[in-house]
């Protein structure tokens, strides 16, 4: 690594660098952010759940939209596997099934950038996340 | 220059900025007791490591107590040196200090002379707390040749250490461990004798107890003088008359050689003559040699070295012999007048008085420590027979006087014996520092040029200042001369000389402040070196009152080169009047 | 403090000597000094002392002085496994002094002592910052935390036969 | 481009090393591997979350998720639970000490809930020994800034205007300090961070320089630009090796980058940093002597002024901070000092770390802001005290500070009420005393730590802390007579008064402030001979009871000394004189037939 010569030269560098440590600065500030819970169990990622929890952290981050994006355990959605929960500050959560990238783009574009609905929305008996990984 | 004013104890006193509370009080005479503190003024030191705390004051504003030694008066300041706030912590700190301080002061040393007894009846002291529970530090007492140490007395007011390593760069004591374990010891804790200690006594001089003292002769010489069988020959060194006076509340300064002469003749000593005596017959030794050398140099011969060194002061032998052993072939030969004496005595007047060698005690009176030390070494005996037999200081033989039932004050004079005791000015300037290269040159330059000196006083030379240097025109030869009292000094010159960066033909050397006349055996300044400037002035009186001024003019000295040693630098004159000197450094010796 | 007598060869004094050179000889890194060599050699007997202060050219009781400042220097070899324990105000708080007792009394030594096998030593220091497990005790680098004095002797143990 | 989509932040301080966090990493790392999610999972060694009573730490990022005391085998089912399948390893989760409940989300744990991390903002989030990862957190941008923007005169006053003061313990104001340095003409002045954490029980300086050691040299190459000074030295305690390893690494890379070296960021300014070892000397942690210790010398403490602002290493104007003040100042330049001056009290500004120890149920490394209150940082980031005792004392300030009690547990908490309450600040030090702890016995092991630290150079330290520690034993021991607090009282006040530095002028204060607070303790101790906490041995009678005795000889036969006699079936006598207090009788009693008086 050569020198930093100037301070424009350490902030083009930051910048860079960023992305290593960002997710740490997400998470300390994670109150008031988009949160997206992919679901990861064993048929999920055989399913490409991973690939999907990727594609959408990569996509939010390039798209500059400051959210957080975890796993979870089964929701028991099995059918419509990927699954994720999504949840916009002030807003009930709402679970996606099939979720592939395509779908995923929707996703962004429609629900969490502009707050509109979007197909594949599983309705029924909505249980709390955190009560389905137990 | 900018001033300040600030109240103490009520009254304004205006004093230069930098001033501190101690020395601005003073100014009022407002004396503040200071315990650990000592202005060496004269070397340009002053000691205030702040760690007595008995000069602590009360300045207002100021959350805690300062030390006035060591806090600098501001402008406005109001200070109170005896307020209840003052006074008792003064006295709970005193109570500390004798809390780990032994008892037993009826059996001191020190006592009657002691700054910390001093400053415990000044304080008021009376009791000193829980006594039953409370740890002592205790300590091996260590007996050297020269010095004793009794650390249990020690208060840790560093003095020692000062003169030790500022003062004399001499490095043998330092603080050592931490915490109520903390004292100042040599390496390891070892015994002096083990440690780069010359001896110097410079410690003993300013010790404020009873922890560091001289080894004391008083006894064996009173058993000495009682036994019949003995002969009793004493000498007594040049800045031994210009003190001794003030143990008997003399003005310093005040010259008692005379009555010195005839108390000791009272003592019962069989001999009473003059270390200036041998002094004379030092430089006729000391001289020869820097001629002798000086003449080779300048004739081109390379493997003489110069400058010269001079010898007499056994403590800087032993500091060149510790720390500059590279540069054991540059001091001269000579012995010091203390030993030429003994040699002389022990032979030359033996014979005169149809004395056997082992019949006959020669005692000297030195203001110096490391004179102890040098009389018990090994090349001044013969058959295991010292020519001096021990030297006892200044202090010594005041305290002697008085054991005695003697006031020096009210003794008559008297002189010297012959025929070791005839002296001239030159030996007696022996005493301050530059007196010895002074009387030196007196006669070189007539032995030199053949020529008589128009003035004897060569003022160029004379002086305080730690290092001086001087040109004396030999009759068109420049010689240089150099000149270093106090070893921290000396160690200046010597590594200039060891760079070979000295343009010196001789130095002059004296371990101690001011030369002998501020010995470690000489009555306490307690860190008042004006003293030392007075006991110089009464040295160069005496010279000045002597008929005779140059040592080679001696009647004494001409007569024992005809009957008994021939001229300078013979055979027998080197037997008996000179030494070599060995490296005594810590080796470190590879094993394989 | 106590003093035992060693003979330097000359390899060891070589070594001294290049510790000294790599801090140019100056007294004033005196200290860094004394770290190294201490790190070389384990403690800082006198005759290494020695060879520290003739090289440094510094007076011998200076060096002395200052070893004998800081805790951190020692005169004497540890033990080839040696013990500190923790005594500082978070582990005294919760029992360091017990697992000490303990210590001394299975070891038959003090603070500051070697085990005539020169197998263990015992010193004390204060706050390793493992505050969250005192009361704590490290055997050479491994530490134990949460010490019971009934855990003195297992710990011990491990060690024996190394 | 795939950054990890998750982060597992191990804890690799020296807490959380010691019960085997390395092993923790390697383990995750490989069990990744195994998994084949190293693009997806990253494993980062960072510097202490503070938490170390439940150490090894590992978060995961970014859902918070904090488990507590893994070992090196709970790795693979923290990865192919948690990381491959999303799912929480409930039994390594933090559980709240008042619900009992395991906690999902670090955020809400009440030990992080108050505290607000600025001097630690970077321990426990990045690696510290990467640099890239600190410079992503805004790292240097403060010293591009001073560099590039401003005078050192203008850098000065935005640290005055902040209000920061030292950390240390004294809380003098650093901005002055700075300007003092600043003023003086001199071609070679020195900045030096104080890294000689040497208060037991406090150890936030070991943290930040093992959590963050580029914050220190970027704040000292600050203080450099702004005294005028090019060198900086860091002295630190050598018993932290791995923080030692650690500002060795980071001095490395900040030079490669250029950040330490000359023509910083293409500015006219030169500065370096080396590294100066202490060698177990508390009184080190006082300039002077930190600055006589760094010339070689022993650590002895001199008389100020001079200060080393004027005179200090090599007698050249030195500037001297202790790491965690440091650690303030980036942060100072980058969100600004009306930021920072808008944390805390009056004249407290800002934050303050404290080393949490003793008798309270989350042991651990905070930072709060001033004014918080001793009951919130007790009571609620403390987690209260531990088995449910009561809480008897604080002891702020370590050795050098006093106790504060049940009546200063709602002072807010800033330098000036310290003080005000008979303590002090200090490094930052709090030990929790329950009703388990005599109080005379604690101000007798304070001061044996200042008998031992003592330097030994004034009278009052040397031999007064001793003669204070003697008294103290005298009291525990039963001999105590009444006007032996007294002594102790006035004792205490001229040590204080009198000695040459902060150790002595501090020393006595938890000997004063036991006595002023739990004078009815001391009174026990000497009138009635009892140590009412039942810590002082020789004050402790053990008796049998002759209701409950059955004459078993059990007790009889666990006395070391044979000081239990008495025949098979009959009431067994304990002779006092013989009595050693070690308590075996009281034990092997199955009978509650031996008690303690």
């Amino acid at each position: 690594m050569g020198k930093v010569k100037t301070l424009d030269d350490l902030r083009k560098m930051r910048e860079e660098l960023k992305s290593k440590t960002a997710l740490r600065d997400k998470s300390e500030h994670s109150e008031g952010m988009i949160q997206v819970k992919v679901a990861m169990a064993t048929c999920c990622i055989a399913s490409g759940s991973r690939e999907t929890m990727n594609y959408l952290a990569d996509e939010l981050d390039k798209r500059n939209i400051e959210a957080v994006v975890t796993q979870t355990g089964c929701m028991g959605y099995c059918y419509a596997e990927p699954t994720i929960e999504v949840t916009i500050p002030g807003k009930e959560p709402v679970i996606f099934g099939y979720v592939d990238e395509k779908k995923a783009d929707e996703i962004i574009e429609k629900y969490i950038r502009h707050g509109e609905l979007v197909e594949g929305i599983i309705p029924m008996n909505y249980k709390n996340i955190e009560d389905t990984t137990k | 220059m900018e001033t300040i004013k600030l109240t103490i104890d009520n009254q304004v006193v205006e004093v230069p900025k930098g001033t501190t509370i101690y020395k601005a009080a003073k100014q009022l005479e407002i004396d503040i007791p200071v315990l650990c503190y000592m202005d060496l003024k004269a070397l340009g030191i002053e000691h205030k490591p702040g760690g007595c705390r008995i000069c602590s004051v009360e300045v207002e504003g100021r959350r805690n107590l300062a030390p006035s030694c060591s806090t600098e008066a501001t402008e406005g300041m109001v200070v109170k040196t005896h307020s209840m706030r003052v006074m008792n912590a003064r006295k709970t700190v005193m109570e500390l200090i004798l809390s780990d301080h032994p008892k037993d002061c009826l059996v001191c040393a020190k006592s009657g002379n002691c700054d910390l007894q001093d400053l415990s009846v000044k304080l008021g002291i009376r009791d000193i707390p829980n006594q039953d529970i409370a740890e002592m530090s205790t300590y091996r007492k260590d007996f050297s040749p020269s010095i004793i140490r009794e650390l249990d007395k020690c208060i840790m007011c560093r003095r020692c250490e000062t003169m030790c390593n500022q003062v004399q760069s001499v490095g043998a004591l330092s603080a050592v461990n931490r915490g109520f374990q903390a004292v100042v010891a040599p390496a390891f804790e070892m015994d002096l004798e083990h440690s780069t200690c010359t001896y110097c006594g410079q410690c003993v001089a300013v010790c404020p107890t009873g922890a560091l003292t001289e080894h004391d002769h008083t006894n064996k010489l009173i058993e000495d003088l009682a036994n019949p069988a003995k002969t009793v020959v004493v000498q007594t060194a040049p800045a031994v008359r210009a003190a001794l006076g003030e143990e008997f509340g003399m003005e310093a300064g005040t010259l008692v050689t005379g009555q010195m002469v005839t108390a000791l003749r009272q003592l019962g000593f069989d001999y009473v003559f003059d270390t200036d005596w041998a002094a004379d017959l030092t430089i006729m030794e000391e001289g020869t040699e820097l001629l002798d050398r000086l003449t080779r140099h300048l004739n081109g011969d390379k493997d003489v070295k110069l400058p010269i060194l001079t010898s007499c002061c056994p403590g800087w032998v032993n500091f060149f012999e510790q720390q500059f052993t590279d540069l054991l072939d540059i001091p001269s030969s000579a012995r010091s007048p203390q030993q030429m004496f003994g040699a002389i005595a022990k032979t030359y007047f033996a014979d005169q008085i149809k004395k056997k060698r082992e019949d006959m005690v020669v005692v000297s009176i030195m203001p110096c420590l490391a004179k102890k030390y040098e009389c018990q070494r090994d090349e001044f005996k013969v058959d295991g027979n010292p020519d001096v037999d021990y030297s006892i200081s200044t202090r010594e033989l005041a305290a002697l006087i008085k054991r005695a039932n003697m006031d020096l004050k009210k003794m008559p004079q008297s002189d010297f014996d012959n025929p070791l005791g005839e002296s001239t000015g030159a030996g007696v300037i022996f005493g301050a520092t530059g007196g010895v290269i002074e009387a030196a040159v007196r006669t070189a330059y007539e032995v030199y040029t053949k020529k008589k000196l128009a003035k004897v006083d060569f003022e160029q030379i004379r002086g305080m200042e730690g290092i001086r240097s001087a040109e004396v025109d030999l009759d068109g030869f420049t010689l240089k001369i150099g000149i270093a009292h106090g070893l921290g000094n000396a160690r200046k010159l010597l590594e200039d000389v060891r760079a070979g960066k000295s343009e010196y033909h001789a130095i002059e050397i004296m371990a101690c402040p001011g030369g002998c006349i501020g010995g470690g055996g000489q009555p306490l300044h307690h860190g008042d070196l004006s003293v030392l400037k007075k006991r110089t002035e009464a040295i160069y009186r005496e010279d000045a009152g002597k008929p005779i001024r140059k040592s080679h003019e001696n009647p004494y000295i001409t007569k024992i080169y005809e009957e008994f040693l021939g001229k300078p630098m013979s055979e027998k004159a080197h037997h008996l009047l000179h030494t070599h000197y060995t490296d005594k450094s810590k080796k470190i010796i590879y094993l394989k | 403090m106590s003093r035992i007598k060693v003979e330097l060869k000359k390899e060891q004094i070589d070594k001294i000597k290049t510790i000294c050179q790599s801090f140019n000889n100056n007294g004033g890194e005196l200290i860094n000094v004394l770290h190294k060599v201490q790190g070389t050699f384990g403690y800082l007997p006198a005759e290494i002392q020695e060879v520290v202060a003739q090289e440094l050219n510094e007076p011998i009781a200076k060096v002395y002085g200052v070893v004998t400042f800081y805790s951190f220097f020692t005169m004497l070899p540890k033990g080839k496994h040696p013990i500190s324990i923790c005594t500082g105000t978070a582990c005294y708080v919760r029992g360091a002094e017990k697992v000490l007792d303990e210590l001394k009394k299975e070891l038959k030594i003090k603070v500051g002592e070697t085990t005539s096998d020169g197998k263990f030593s015992i010193s004390c220091l204060r706050c390793v910052g493992a505050c969250g497990l005192a009361p704590v005790l490290m055997v050479g680098n491994k530490t134990y935390g949460r010490v019971a004095p009934e855990m003195v002797k297992d710990i011990l143990k491990e060690y024996e036969a190394m | 481009m795939s950054e990890y989509k998750i982060h597992a932040l191990v804890c690799s301080g020296t807490g959380c090393r010691a019960s085997e966090s390395d092993m923790v990493v390697e383990n995750l790392k490989t069990e990744i591997a195994k998994q084949g999610l190293s693009d997806f999972a990253q494993v980062v060694k960072t510097g202490c979350f503070g938490f170390c009573e439940k150490g090894p730490i590992v978060k995961l990022i970014p859902d918070n998720t904090f488990y507590t005391q893994v070992k090196p085998a709970d790795a693979r089912e923290i990865v192919e639970e948690h990381i491959v399948k999303g799912r929480k390893v409930e039994r390594l989760l933090y559980t709240d000490p008042d619900s009992k409940e395991a906690v999902n989300d670090s955020k809400s744990m009440n030990f992080y809930k108050k505290q607000i991390r600025i001097a630690l903002r970077n321990c426990g989030v990045i690696n510290p020994e990467n640099i890239d990862e600190y410079i992503a957190r805004d790292g240097y941008e403060a010293l591009g800034k001073v560099l590039s923007e401003m005078t050192p005169e203008g850098a000065i006053k935005i640290i005055m205007d902040s209000g920061l003061r030292g950390r240390g313990g004294g809380g003098f104001p650093t901005g002055l300090k700075w300007e003092i340095t600043r003023k003086e003409v001199n071609e070679q002045k020195y900045v030096v961070c104080n890294a000689d954490e040497g208060d037991p029980g406090a150890f936030m300086d070991r943290s930040i320089l093992e959590g963050d050691p580029h914050t220190v040299l970027e704040a000292m190459a600050i203080n450099g630009y702004c005294t005028g000074a090019s060198k900086g030295l860091i002295y630190i305690r050598a018993e932290y090796p791995l923080a030692i390893e650690r500002l060795k690494i980071a001095i490395e890379q900040a030079r490669e980058y250029g950040l330490l070296g000359e023509r910083i960021l293409g500015s006219n300014f030169n500065f370096d940093v080396e590294l100066r070892y202490g060698a177990g000397a508390f009184v080190c942690g006082e300039e002077t002597a930190l600055i006589h210790s760094m010339e070689g010398l022993r650590g002895e403490p001199t008389l100020k002024p001079p200060f080393p602002s004027v005179e200090g290493y090599l007698k050249k104007p030195t500037n001297v901070n202790n790491v965690e003040t440091y650690a303030n100042i980036p942060v100072i330049f980058n969100k600004g000092a009306a930021w920072f001056a808008s944390i805390g009290t009056e004249k407290s500004k800002g934050t303050k770390v404290f080393a949490l120890a003793g008798k309270v149920n989350n042991v651990g490394l905070i930072e709060v802001p001033m004014g918080i209150t001793l009951r919130e940082v007790i009571f609620e980031i403390g987690g209260g005290i531990k088995d449910g005792k009561k809480f008897k004392a604080v002891q702020t300030g370590g050795p050098s500070g006093g106790c504060l009690v049940e009546k200063d547990l709602d002072t807010p908490i800033d330098y000036d009420n310290l003080i005000a309450a008979g303590s002090m600040m200090g490094s930052g030090g709090m030990i929790i005393m329950d009703e388990d702890d005599c109080m005379v016995d604690v101000a007798k092991f304070f001061l044996d730590f200042t008998v031992e630290e003592s330097c030994g150079k004034c009278a009052p330290c040397r031999v007064g802390n001793k003669r204070l520690y003697e008294l103290l034993n005298k009291i525990t021991d039963g001999k105590g007579e009444k006007a032996d607090i007294d002594r102790l009282i006035n004792l205490g006040s001229v040590i204080k008064d009198t000695s040459l530095c902060g150790l002595g002028q501090t020393s006595p204060n938890p000997v004063l402030s036991t006595i002023k607070n739990f004078r009815n303790e001391y009174d026990a101790h000497v009138l009635d001979k009892k140590c009412p906490a039942g810590v002082c041995k020789s004050l402790m009678v053990y008796e049998i009871v002759e209701e409950n005795c059955v004459g078993c000889t059990a007790c009889a036969r666990a006395c070391p000394v044979g000081a239990i006699s008495g025949e098979r079936k009959e009431v067994h006598k304990i002779d006092p004189t013989l009595c050693i207090k070690c308590g075996a009788c009281e034990e092997r009693c199955k009978f509650n037939a031996v008690i303690v008086k």
